[in-house]
């Protein structure tokens, strides 16, 4: 498995890949994925070896975004595919590759209510059935802040003090990040 | 070996309905598993989760980072001390506050000490399970040494809340030292006794060998990691793959096996029993002095925005932090993988076909905490 | 009145028998149930029950007062009458086999010729009870545990027949007084040491314990059989466990262990007595060491342990000593 | 038919190892605490629920009611009140109450403690009927305190 080859790979598929330094964050790879793109991602990752050690759901301005957290169990290398999800709040699953997030899945439906689209057995995991529609991780309106906010600022030297940044409607929010960040 | 019986078609009729769990003596905790059985084969089985939630991740959401570490304790109250420095380095690594030398030696030792205890609990729960009752009272009789050293030094026996952001919380003395010591020379001692009375017995191999057996592969697809991945010949092993802390500076093997069955899982988690306290003598030798607490730590610990990630190994497998700030001190999201999450999902899969002992001894053998699926 | 004359010894031995085996099988039942709980606690490093009584020796008394003041708790939906059938048919028929173990030349209540056949009669007739308490408590778990019981006792029925068998060949009697008699140069141990080994293993898949106690396994089936039965019942279940184990070590003793042959103790006349119940109980402590120390089998290991090796080994032991008989 | 003998024989000898075991174990000393009979001696670090600590010479507490054990501690377990009373410099303590059915024992507010007034108590033996049992008053706990 030669980073190089699977990064040429990656290129095909998102629309923005950035290196971080790990002793930072924790993490190599930062990959943000079209919404479409993110089955494809994972049988890629699937045929690379790459193991699935989480999914995880951030609720933010634009839409929620969905983190894929991958790693490897030969070399070093802990990948992070991001996916906005659409104005109906579902997602692609990726259960029928990983199996294992079958259980992931259910689970960010209970918390963030993403619909899993196409997965086998959608039913509520660790809420009761009764609370289907409760999304108890949803932030509330005073709370809820914009991607921007939440990504690594880009590090001059000292940050000016951030007014509050008022949540602007963006069309395209993966296109607008990714050039501002690559 | 999943018996693969042959299914007919219109056979589902003759198969009933078997509820094990929640209140049942061979599930870790509060865990429900739906069996459809024909005869005594479990021919679906279905976990039902949730009874045990706590919402921590909501809670995460209204307090200051740093006063979210008594949960992480919590959350598997085995490897409490695992959880807490995992937790911690999560905030050092988001805040990049430098930690010094000793207090890294006395979270390795600590951490360690705890994995020891979280594996002898589990073998003599598992043991239980298989019907031998003396096992699990020579392994507790090892475990309340470890709990009375760590009581002396944190306070309390269970649920820890020993690291502090950027160091520890109380220092350790010479007295944890000698006991410590004294400590390996008697598991040590105690090694042969448990390889006669467990791991020898013809009965106990028969009833694990061959059962549920795992791949490399079956364990990419699940998120499977720890004893279980090892039992099927992955040296992955968090410690040597990531190496945090200083890890890097201690020699131990990564014990594998080949087969991935129950009795592999089990060989890799007693031979991690001897690896840990290589690791602990080492550090004994190697304990440096100096100060217990970070120079500069902030009262208000502002989290620069962005996500950060902290893996760390757990007895049961790979646990990872994840954290997304927005700057304030307040997280804005904290996610936790849990490694018995991953892997009691691949119970449906494992277990299809298996006689209703070999379930109770192929569940035994994930070692579930299940306060820790439930969080 | 002569008819009644002329049976009276009869009654009154008959009642006498009747009262003795009373006294063993509550005695039995609380001498083995307190050796129990304190060995399994001294292997366990614990010191067992040590609250009533000088280190707990009144332990089990208070245990049956207790189980006879809780309450006859009956499943809703449960066969009533079969319900409570079953704690009787597993206590009542175990008193009959103690008449006619002989626990020293003169001390035995009736030496019928075909004793050893009352014996495994009545042994069989536990299993019945397992059956119907299974299936009367309308509980899955014991159901399973019923089922498991009975295809468990009718395979381990066949080399513990087998192996007694061939005892019976050599002494070719019935009456265990005979068998008895018939070991006084060297005992049958000597001469049929695998008949000896089919037997114990036998003997413990028989009464349900140690490695084999599938039936009440409370890691799977959370105790099996006698799930639902509390109070009365649940001990009557487990006074004639202890009974059925003191029988089957008996029998064990009788056959093998030369009975209550041993050296004569100078001033006490029924010496044989203490040498058989010392017999007995060294075989029951070696039943309880080995529930103690080993994990429990696998239900296809089990089945598979006796028809592929218990029952080959006793048969071809039983062609051996006839063809020994014959030519000797 | 070699091995049908050779796991006969090896398993048969793995089980009489076991029972050397047991039998070993049988007589050797028992491990165990008789509890309610013998007291087991906690060590002096047990961190037991928070009390305030009875000051050597001046023999009061030395609480000034400042409220940061209060804002520190996340479940919220601590109230502390203070009123200020002439001819005493800063605040004197009236109220301070812990709730220690919510307490992590997390101990937060002993070391955020500017005066070091608040230690761990080693009790361990806790039992009671009702929830208030656990409402402790310490301000009246350290002035019963001899």
């Amino acid at each position: 498995m030669d980073i190089n080859k699977v990064k040429g790979q990656w290129q095909k598929l998102s629309t923005a890949i950035e290196d971080v330094d790990y002793s930072a964050s924790g993490y190599d790879y930062s990959v943000s994925l079209e919404r479409d793109k993110v089955r494809d991602f994972a049988a890629l990752m699937l045929a690379e070896g790459f193991y699935l050690v989480g999914l995880m759901a951030v609720h933010v301005t634009p839409a929620i975004e969905v983190v894929y957290q991958f790693a490897h169990v030969e070399t070093r290398c802990r990948v992070m595919a991001r996916a906005f999800v659409d104005e109906q709040v579902e997602m692609p699953t990726i259960s029928d590759i990983y199996q294992g997030a079958n259980w992931h899945e259910r689970e960010t439906r209970d918390f963030h209510g993403v619909v899993f689209v196409g997965h086998p057995y959608l039913e509520p995991l660790i809420l009761p059935e009764e609370d289907v529609d409760l999304k108890p991780l949803l932030k509330e309106e005073a709370k809820l802040k914009d991607v921007a906010a939440v990504r690594r600022q880009p590090p001059e030297p000292a940050p000016e003090p951030k007014a509050k940044p008022e949540p602007k409607p963006e069309a395209k929010p993966e296109a607008v990040k990714s050039q501002e960040q690559s | 070996m999943s018996i693969d019986v042959e299914v007919l078609e219109d056979s589902r009729h003759h198969r009933y309905v078997l509820n094990m769990g929640p209140q049942h003596p061979s599930t870790h905790g509060v865990l429900r598993v739906l069996l459809e059985l024909e005869g005594e084969y479990a021919m679906e089985l279905l976990p039902v989760l949730g009874y045990g939630h706590r919402c921590h991740e909501k809670i995460a959401e209204f307090k200051p980072a740093k006063s979210f570490m008594p949960n992480t304790a919590r959350m598997d109250y085995l490897g409490a001390l695992i959880y807490n420095q995992g937790f911690a380095q999560l905030l050092e690594k988001a805040a990049g506050i430098e930690v010094p030398e000793r207090v890294e030696y006395i979270r390795v030792i600590t951490s360690e000490l705890n994995r020891i205890q979280s594996h002898l609990l589990w073998y003599g729960a598992y043991l239980l399970d298989l019907g031998a009752f003396t096992p699990i009272m020579y392994a507790f009789d090892d475990r309340e040494h470890i709990l009375d050293i760590l009581e002396d030094v944190t306070g309390s026996r269970l649920t820890y809340c020993y690291a502090r952001v950027g160091g520890v919380s109380k220092d350790i003395d010479d007295k944890f030292v000698t006991r410590t010591r004294a400590f390996i020379d008697r598991l040590r001692s105690r090694f042969p006794m448990y390889e006669d009375l467990v791991n020898g017995n013809i009965i106990l191999q028969k009833r694990l060998i061959d059962v549920g057996e795992l791949t490399p592969q079956i364990c990419a697809r699940y998120g499977i990691t720890g004893p279980l991945l090892r039992g099927t010949g992955v040296a992955y092993d968090i410690r040597r793959a990531e190496p945090y802390s200083i890890y890097s500076k201690f020699d131990f093997e990564i014990p594998t096996e080949t087969k991935g069955d129950c009795m592999a899982s089990f060989l890799v988690r007693f031979r991690e029993l001897e690896q840990s306290l290589r690791i602990i003598e080492q550090a004994l030798d190697g304990l440096p002095e100096g100060p217990i607490m970070a120079a500069k730590v902030p009262k208000k610990l502002k989290l620069p925005a962005g996500d950060y990630n902290s893996s760390v190994e757990a007895p049961r497998g790979e646990l990872s932090y994840y954290l997304v700030s927005d700057g304030s001190d307040v997280p804005y999201r904290l996610k936790v993988r849990t490694p018995s999450y991953s892997n009691l999902s691949v119970v449906p899969e494992m277990c299809r076909g298996m006689l209703l002992s070999d379930v109770v001894s192929a569940m035994g053998a994930l070692d579930l905490v299940i306060p820790e699926i439930d969080r | 009145m002569e008819i009644f004359y002329s049976i009276l010894p009869d009654l009154i031995r008959m009642v006498v028998c009747a009262v003795c085996g009373a006294v063993i099988v509550f005695g039995n039942a609380l001498v083995m149930g307190y050796a129990e709980r304190k060995l399994a606690g001294h292997i366990m490093l614990r010191p067992g029950p040590m609250e009533v009584g000088f280190h707990g020796v009144y332990q089990l008394i208070v245990d049956g007062l207790k189980l006879m003041g809780k309450q006859l708790v009956i499943p809703k939906n449960a066969d009533k009458p079969l319900f409570m059938l079953a704690p009787l048919l597993a206590f009542a028929p175990v008193f009959v086999p103690l008449l006619v173990i002989p626990f020293s030349s003169k001390l035995q209540g009736f030496d019928l010729d075909i004793g050893l056949l009352v014996i495994l009669a009545l042994a069989s007739i536990n299993l019945l009870a397992v059956l119907i308490g299974g299936w009367s408590s309308n509980n899955k778990y014991s159901l399973f545990g019923a089922f498991r019981a009975v295809s468990q006792n009718v395979a381990y029925e066949i080399p513990m027949l087998l192996s007694l068998l061939s005892i019976i060949f050599m002494t070719n009697t019935f009456s265990l007084k005979g068998i008895v008699a018939a070991q006084s140069p060297v005992w049958f141990i000597v001469l049929q040491p695998l008949a000896f080994l089919i037997y114990l293993v036998s003997l413990v898949a028989e009464t349900n314990r140690a490695p084999f106690d599938l039936p009440e396994a409370e890691s799977e089936l959370t105790a099996g059989f006698h799930t639902e039965y509390s109070g009365m019942s649940f001990s009557l279940f487990v006074l004639g466990e202890y009974a059925n184990m003191f029988i089957v070590s008996s029998v064990a003793t009788v056959f093998f262990l030369g009975g209550s042959s041993g050296i004569p103790l100078p001033y006490f006349e029924y010496s044989g007595v203490i040498w058989f119940l010392l017999k007995v109980y060294s075989l029951m402590f070696f039943l309880v060491w080995i529930r103690w120390t080993y994990p429990r089998t696998r239900f296809d290991q089990l089945m598979n342990f006796c028809w592929k090796y218990l029952i080959p080994f006793s048969l071809v032991n039983l062609l051996i000593t006839v063809v020994m008989v014959k030519l000797l | 038919m070699k091995s049908y003998f050779s796991e006969l024989f090896t398993g048969g000898w793995s089980l009489i190892l076991g029972l050397k075991v047991t039998i070993k174990a049988l007589f050797s000393p028992i491990v165990t605490y008789q509890y309610p009979r013998e007291k087991i001696d906690v060590t002096p670090n047990y961190r037991g629920h928070i009390d305030l600590v009875k000051d050597a010479e001046s023999g009061a507490h030395k609480c000034i009611s400042c409220g940061s054990c209060m804002r520190e501690c996340p479940s919220d377990c601590i109230v502390v009140e203070g009123e200020k009373r002439e001819g005493v410099k800063g605040k004197a303590l009236t109220i301070f109450t812990l709730n220690f059915t919510k307490c992590s024992l997390c101990g937060a507010c002993v070391e955020v403690c500017p005066t070091k007034a608040l230690d761990y108590s080693d009790e361990y033996e806790l039992a009671g009927f009702a929830r208030e049992d656990f409402h402790y008053d310490l301000l009246k706990r350290v002035e019963e305190r001899e």
